[in-house]
């Protein structure tokens, strides 16, 4: 039923946008400097500096829908890489949680994901920017934006 | 500690849909603990029902705060502010600090948004296991530091059911039986002829069959 | 808050006489705040035993220790290299904590100093009393913030029982009656006719009736 | 049961003591400035200065005892004149629960007693001793002690 709903409320069905989607990226300085390679595409992007992943807490991630993202990425160092060792497993399981959550709020779970990139690869980051970004065009924007 | 879990966010949600304005009261200590009510789970309740009211194209106003414990006076009284402006409050406490709260402020609506569970540990990172039923009179040594009553699900007394399978009990296989530890425990420490001895009956008064109870301080009366 | 109370000295004389050396552990967080098992209990608790002891000519060395909770083995690992000198400890903790600390350290006995009680309230300056029996499924809001569960001898769902008398328990006249305290607040906020709603027969499975519970956090789980 | 093993602890009837009784005073600076006054009798003074008799804990009460006290005394001010409202009402309680403790133990609560004196009153003070070691007389010292 709570799958239902989050498909009611958000899926648009490849309808165009009526502005341009939002993107919120989370990001541990490590894995990436800013978030300035990412600009420039048919978006928007907002940029959460961390010097871990780790300490993005669960409502950070909710408070970055209510600001009106459309999707939210979170960007962490690949498995054993984290410098602070645990960081990225941490952030992982609250980022799964959080997707819980954006299931039973009916907005999806769908539009939270967290990625592993090698530090400094801004060609990843931007691969995942533009994937995000096809994803959105047949989700739809958030209805909660 | 006191251990509790959230309400789904559906049962929260359905619980304060009549209110314009609510706030949500968190708990810094058992349920802060074990992540149910405290500052963290207040904020991202909160969030999670702001989002979910905006799908609904509903704005709901949702105040904040958490204060030390809702069990006690000294702490609550620090919420009266928020309290009187609102008609309805989601307490995050346990059973024992939402009614606390709902005595000293009868005219707001309390809903409880935490189910309150039992008493128990923090067994190992994300587990809490419940050990301790508050039976009122604590006879574990007689045991090896493993207690019959909160870890047993038949509360025996004198050794393990025919359930009892593969050190597992049978209400739940992820669940130790509580007697193959005291046996194991006696074993490993040549106690088990302790286990012979004779326990008598249990009072059950001081329980929680012997209805509401109370603990008196004469000399914290003050 | 879980209240408990500080067993009978004599009770613990009895526990402890069987050694020469031992540690008493407190615990610094429900069983502080109720006077049963802070650092003031476990200071007041060794000076009565060395006292009492050496009245009868006998010395016992009692070392003394309060963790912040003996639920989690972050604090009571701080107390390894004290119970590692003892074959004993006394445990002023909760019977999680008492438990908790036994399973850590299976070569010494547990002796629990407390008698644990309930999930309560400090009611006002002295006074502790029970309000929530961790049925695991809080629905106070049903009863105007009042739980008939922890609070009526009884456990009814739809009104007194025969014994409620001006306002009081049949079985403890000290006690008020929840029922009586229910209508009352249902009269006081014009809300009568909530009461007179079908309350639907409690699954009791998520109570103490189910075994042991467990509450398992995976996003806590490092 | 508890009374009867008081009585044969501490009990001596009355006999000729084997050294000189030792009193603990614990008091607050108000109700007495200091026990000097207390000193040169038959009996050895320990004088335990406070800014209020409340902050005594029920430990420190009981620690005189281990201390070697024969009796401990707790001067406070009159009800009502508290400089701190409350103290000397918190100190009541407190000495009546070590009294309960005291007796449990078999040391017998008698030998702990709280007096409220006014400000200053070392006559009154001195009194109290003189009572206290009359009273030891009969009780004889402390077993504990």
């Amino acid at each position: 039923m709570v799958m239902e709903k989050v498909h009611r409320m958000s899926n648009k069905g490849g309808a165009a946008h009526t502005r341009k989607p939002r993107i919120t990226v989370f990001h541990c300085f490590t894995a990436l400097e800013d978030t300035a390679s990412l600009e420039g595409g048919d978006y928007e992007i907002q940029g959460i500096k961390m010097p871990c992943s780790s300490i993005s807490r669960e409502v950070f991630l909710l408070r970055a829908f209510e600001a009106g993202a459309d999707a939210v990425v979170v960007l962490v160092c690949p498995v054993n890489s984290c410098r602070y060792v645990q960081g990225n497993i941490r952030t992982e399981k609250r980022v799964t949680r959080v997707k819980k959550i954006l299931d039973e709020i009916g907005i999806g779970g769908h539009r939270l994901n967290m990625f592993n990139i090698v530090q400094g690869d801004e060609a990843a980051a931007r691969r995942i920017i533009e994937q995000t970004v096809a994803e959105l065009g047949e989700w739809g924007l958030s209805a909660a934006a | 500690m006191i251990v509790g879990e959230q309400k789904p966010l559906e049962e929260i949600k359905a619980k304060v849909s009549g209110y314009s304005r609510i706030l949500i009261l968190g708990c810094g200590t058992c349920v802060k603990t074990c992540f149910a009510g405290g500052e963290d789970e207040v904020a991202t309740l909160a969030s999670a029902l702001r989002l979910s009211f905006k799908l609904e194209g509903r704005t709901i106003q949702i105040e904040e705060q958490t204060v030390e414990r809702q069990c006690e006076d000294e702490f609550i009284k620090e919420a009266a502010t928020n309290i009187a402006e609102v008609k309805a409050v989601v307490s995050l406490a346990c059973g024992a600090g939402v009614q606390m709260v709902a005595s000293r402020f009868p005219q707001v609506t309390l809903l409880p948004g935490v189910n309150t569970t039992f008493i128990g540990i923090l067994e190992k990172a994300g587990l809490f296991t419940e050990k301790c039923l508050g039976c009122g009179n604590c006879i574990v040594d007689l045991f090896g530091g493993i207690c019959p009553i909160g870890r047993c699900a038949k509360r025996l007394f004198h050794g393990p059911c025919g359930g009892s399978s593969k050190g597992k009990c049978e209400v739940n296989p992820d669940t130790d039986c509580a007697w193959q530890l005291i046996v194991d425990h006696a074993a490993a420490t040549g106690q088990l002829d302790k286990l012979a001895e004779y326990v008598p009956p249990k009072d059950w008064r001081t329980s929680q069959a012997g209805g509401p109870r109370k603990v008196h301080r004469e000399d914290h009366e003050i």
